[in-house]
């Protein structure tokens, strides 16, 4: 417990409360007081004080438990892991009712119920009331929320654009400066937005329906029931809608909602079982919502890569050659291209390539990506091929020489053909990181799987399947990769050995 | 004088060691020239030397008008010219290991000739037939047997029909028999007007088929002449001791 | 213009309302409303509205100039490129005076001026009431701002630990949790976040001292001058101090500033020609003043490079040996771990190991770094290593197995050895590839020389000059590596051709 | 009987051609047997069946007690004690590249036999200055004649000192004297009881120095004894061609 220093003359005082209110057990609740109003925040007359329908609904439930409520600032992204840790009792502030957090969590009784809805720019006011109007426009929402699941569905049936973002300021930046032509994203979110950035308009009629819960530690579900009581005896008594109409969140939709949790007190509890047993099958519904996504970046992926590696071997090939037969200055010089290259980073060099020369030449993002890692991999294979070369017999090439064949003949016709089976295995690993590092183009804006990958986990909050499947998919790219290698190997191993 | 080959005091050395002291010799066209000598004497290099694939510190050689000299690689069209006249065969034959023996021989006079395919390939089929290895013809050089390769890597040199062969001991791998064709297809060639420069360790060899022998001893020419009469009688100490142990019981 | 779209009646009154307006020139201003109050924020009474210090300023310059202000929404980080784009006349919300900004832009001069402050936990009070006081303490900023060019200055001076954020809002959330012992940022945003977050405490004595200044194209200095007179008339008029003590934000270094910038009209030109000149020596300075950073960064990048390559060849050693000599499963499982790691991108297995792992282990940032790093490289050096042994003449192997040699000495004394010297480039490549992708880590925290140079980028507002730094570090990393194996080829080229 | 060496029906085939047809041969302690045969005849097929280089079809090879048969690979105990038994000369010498002519004669002494880096040095010497080929000791093989290369292949071998010796072509790339010297090394070896087979197209070496001759035909042996009889007085047909041209004009 933390004793705030002030000057002496308080500390007595001071002193006594704190022993005074340590009697008092303490529920510790977290949320993330950067949420803001309504959810919580700082009372702006006294910044030590919270506020917001949360903290008073968390207070409640305190109150009901015999408890002191204490708060623990977390950043909204951690409530999760925090309350499985226990960092605090119970999480709640804006927590919205998925199945992934029911399955991975003690959930509560849900204690709202808010709407997902459409905002759009006034002037497109009625233009877009549904997701179906909204074909081929760019929605925004902010990721891992129900509303972003909503989206990614309607990608599928209704053929919208998903553009998830991590805050809920950007995406109304953004519709505002029309780069999206619609936001998705909670009521509460929504006319929080709509009063700081002028000129949008919210669409009256709910595209989805959902509740805020609250999140204790698996095995916490003892506390959990207690606090499920101290809820509903709450909504019985109209405590809870006193405190939402205080924050102007009270609407017409909360008495069924309050009803429908009151009534199905055995139906939720029914609800909850089926969830847990119906897990495995619901996530395999969220993966494969997610596939036709990965597998669209796998063609960006695999596109971008074989185009890149086409170019490196090419640009290789002629450095390579040119570092072996050149004369001394086109040796300096590609033997300098091949350091500089080789030895600065990608990343910097994919940067450098789209913002730094932006202001000289403006290369479309996919372009750049393909320039940077092409040119950046001959450097490579350049190095390769230059190590191979020199590793065929000398004596060979005397052979060739007093046959009379041209330096040029001798390369294409003795020398390269043995260099490349010494070549491949290098090369086969360049071209499976060259699969890997195209990844690196997400930084100008190029999505492709990794990027998608990490997309899907943040939303489904964990990394597991997200991860496996990418793993998945790249090795697919790789593998037949490799098996080629591996035959042309074997061919010649059978052949020359 | 129609001088194929002249070599004129040439002296080369590796690192410390003088493995060249000055060697001076001559060939006319429609010889068969035995270079013989104790191992390590310096047979490779002179052929090396001669097809340009080792510079030298002093001396002059001659190829039929195209001159080398001194110092530094030649000049590229020097080289371009010097291939169109000297043929060689490496001691270790050298063959393209990705090619079949086929493949070996009939690279050059396709790709530098640019004879068609059909025309080069039944040229390679005769002389690898007078060399008795055409039922090889589509091995790889892996799987051929020591002899095999080495009548593969000479037919690979003949296939372009170079005015000046350089042979390092061709007769090595070969059983008796075969050596004697050898020595018979080599002769018809002198015929031709070709010359031929040929290393070998077998006296017999030499004594048979060679028009003329050399000796070379140390880095230098000892003796020279009519092969019967060089090896018969050697007059220099290095000659005898060359033969020495070979004549001793027989 | 946007003719917002309203039901029929409403058409003509708003047509004949625009008209009207056209007549009037306009003065495009840009600015960042999500930077918020006091700067430029939606009016929560009406959000179609906008309000601010920084609103009533560009007002009062649009009637001084006679023309009609109209706002444009810009990020914040994007006024400077955008002004000089032409999007708007004028960018001007919370615009810092800096040199690079006035050597890039044709700048006004200062209407404001403000104080850096250092803000701590309530109960720290007093205790860090200077940077001095801060040795080896975290200290957060906002990066690209003055306050962090104090620090990073402050950091080689005092030893303080400067943490830079993207926003205002973490700095002080971080504070609060107990990550930072300080943030240092203008007063302004400091009485914003106090007001936000709870138990925080503003040191009263300025750190430093600045100035907010509007900016324009450079080639536009015709209307900044303009600008420049109705910024002195509206000082000397009260019109600014009326705004100000509205804003709640003047204060009583006020005063002297506007004496002072009255007074001095002829100095502060005969400054700006001044900075002009001085640009490329006061550029070395800012440049001078990261390269400890960088250097720290690189130490961090070449000891983990180095580790994770020995890593890297130990257990590719192992794998290679394996997978030529070893029994059919044990080769099958190594390929399969070859193929399954060298098939998944690295980035995604540095995810897995710090986050995914991190319910099972919760490894060090550095430790996951390095680990990840090492075992995915291992999986490219065997299959180099695979092809150099097998490129190995097979009749030397048969020589040494006729001597008696053992299959794991035929392995040490003459395949190794010579299987060294073909893989000799293409290790090369993979030590000066793992030198770059070591920047990968920064995904898991730990901040390298990439890292450190998109900050250091991020800061001065251009790629040019960090790009070429880091590219040169880079360089310098890895110029020694690929001359020893230079050298070490050429040895062995000469002893073994 | 004290039989070093005996082969029994050995048959192998590589792809298409039946390569040995059956071959039988016994050698005894002491022997410096001369494995002759036409180019391609199998002679070094043969050679690297004994070592354990080749799996054959068919037959049992027994060196001194350790018995090779048919199929995959021997198990690893087998072939240990095999090479402490059987070493082998290489017809392309397969010098190792990386080492020095010292470093190639030391290496299996020294990780092999645990010798003493001096002993083993020693050792060397004598070998290398018994074969003339001592002043090359620190150079790589690259830098190597053929004939030196090929000795220091030799004294490679030699140092192991295998109660049984295979070499193929040892005399291939060395002159008349050395091929002497190397013949009266070899004899030495058998009056220490160590037996040799060595592959030879050199007629003349046969003779001199080997105790039995076995001439290899088309996988098959056609004719052994006496190297002076068999060679001199040849009966099979084989045995007459692959004498015809080398004797034609003596
Ligand atoms: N690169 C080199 N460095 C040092 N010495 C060398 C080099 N190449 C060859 N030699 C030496 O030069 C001498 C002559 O070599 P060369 O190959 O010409 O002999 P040779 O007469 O062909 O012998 P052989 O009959 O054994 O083939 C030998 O002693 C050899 O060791
Ligand atoms: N891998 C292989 N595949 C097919 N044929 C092969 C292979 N290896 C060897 N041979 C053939 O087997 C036959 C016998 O070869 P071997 O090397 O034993 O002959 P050799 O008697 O040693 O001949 P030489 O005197 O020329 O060395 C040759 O015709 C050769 O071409
Ligand atoms: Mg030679
Ligand atoms: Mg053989």
């Amino acid at each position: 417990m933390n004793l705030i220093r002030r000057p002496a003359s308080l500390v007595l005082a001071l002193l006594f409360a704190t022993v005074a209110r340590a009697q008092t057990p303490i529920l510790h609740w977290g949320g993330d007081a950067e949420g803001g109003a309504p959810f919580v925040e700082a009372d702006p007359n006294d910044p030590s004080n919270l506020r917001g329908f949360d903290v008073e609904v968390a207070g409640e439930i305190a109150k009901g438990l015999g408890r002191r409520p204490e708060f623990v600032q977390v950043s909204f992204s951690d409530i999760d892991q925090s309350v499985q840790r226990g960092d605090f009792d119970i999480g709640m502030s804006g927590v919205e009712d998925t199945p992934a957090r029911r399955k991975m969590l003690a959930a509560t009784i849900p204690y709202f119920e808010f709407h997902e809805v459409l905002t759009v720019r006034a002037e497109d006011r009625g233009k877009f009331a549904a997701l179906a109007a909204l074909r081929g426009r760019r929605v925004g929402t902010l990721g891992g929320t129900i509303a972003y699941e909503k989206l990614l569905a309607a990608q599928k049936t209704d053929g919208v654009i998903c553009v998830s973002y991590d805050d809920d300021v950007h995406p109304y930046a953004d519709l505002r400066a029309g780069r999206l032509d619609a936001v998705l994203l909670d009521n509460i979110i929504a006319a929080r937005s709509m009063r700081r950035v002028p000129g949008l308009y919210t669409e009256p009629r709910p595209v989805a329906t959902s509740h805020y819960i609250g999140v204790l530690a698996t095995n916490n579900t003892a506390l959990r029931d207690r606090v499920d009581e101290v809820l509903r005896a709450r909504m019985r008594d109209g405590t809870l809608e006193r405190i939402y109409r205080k924050w102007k969140i009270w609407d017409d939709y909360q008495p069924a909602f309050f009803a429908s949790v009151l009534n199905a007190e055995k139906a939720v509890q029914q609800r909850e079982k089926r969830t847990a047993e119906g897990g495995a099958t619901q996530d395999l519904g969220i993966v494969l919502r997610y596939i036709p996504a990965l597998l669209r970046a796998s063609l960006i992926t695999i596109v971008l890569s074989c185009a890149a590696m086409a170019l490196a071997v090419l640009v290789g090939v002629f450095i390579a050659s040119g570092r072996v037969y050149g004369s001394a200055p086109v040796r300096a010089i590609l033997t300098m291209y091949v350091e500089v290259v080789r030895g600065t980073p990608v990343l910097l060099q994919l940067f450098v390539l789209y913002y730094g020369l932006s202001s000289v030449i403006r290369l479309p993002a996919f372009l750049a990506a393909l320039l940077g890692l092409g040119l950046n991999y001959a450097a490579y294979e350049s190095e390769i091929y230059r190590g191979a070369l020199e590793a065929v017999p000398r004596g060979q090439l005397e052979a060739a020489r007093t046959l009379g064949l041209t330096e040029s003949q001798v390369l294409r016709l003795v020398r390269g053909p043995q260099a490349f089976r010494i070549a491949l295995a290098p090369m086969t690993n360049d071209f499976v990181a060259l699969l890997k590092d195209s990844s690196l183009v997400s930084v100008i804006t190029v999505i492709e799987l990794t990027k998608q990958t990490s997309i899907f986990a943040a939303n489904i909050g964990s990394w597991v399947i997200p991860g496996i499947l990418c793993a998945a998919l790249y090795l697919v790219l790789s593998l037949p990769l490799s098996r080629l290698a591996g035959r042309l190997e074997m061919r010649w191993k059978a052949a020359t050995e | 004088m129609s001088g194929v080959l002249s070599i004129a005091n040439l002296r080369l050395r590796r690192g410390e060691r003088e493995i060249l002291r000055g060697v001076n010799a001559d060939v006319r066209a429609g010889e068969l020239v035995a270079l013989m000598g104790l191992s390590g004497g310096g047979k490779t290099t002179v052929l090396r030397c001669v097809a340009a694939l080792e510079t030298f510190e002093d001396g002059v050689i001659d190829v039929g008008g195209v001159v080398l000299r001194p110092g530094p690689a030649p000049s590229r069209n020097t080289i371009r010219e010097l291939r169109t006249r000297v043929g060689m065969v490496f001691q270790l034959h050298y063959l393209f290991e990705h090619l079949s023996a086929m493949g070996n021989v009939t690279l050059a006079p396709m790709q530098v000739a640019h004879v068609p395919r059909a025309d080069a390939e039944r040229r390679a089929t005769e002389l690898l037939e007078a060399l008795g290895v055409a039922h090889r013809r589509n091995a790889l050089p892996r799987e051929l047997s020591g002899g095999e390769a080495q009548r593969v890597a000479i037919a690979r040199a003949m296939a372009m029909e170079p005015p000046l062969l350089l042979m390092d001991e061709p007769t090595a791998s070969l059983d008796p028999a075969r050596r004697g064709e050898l020595g018979e297809t080599l002769l018809q060639l002198t015929t031709t007007g070709r010359t031929l420069v040929v290393t070998t360790h077998d006296d017999d060899f030499a004594r048979d088929f060679a028009t003329r022998v050399i000796i070379l001893a140390e880095g230098e020419v000892v003796e020279e002449g009519n092969p019967r009469e060089v090896l018969t009688n050697p007059q220099h100490a290095a000659t005898k001791r060359l033969l020495q142990s070979a004549r001793s019981e027989k």
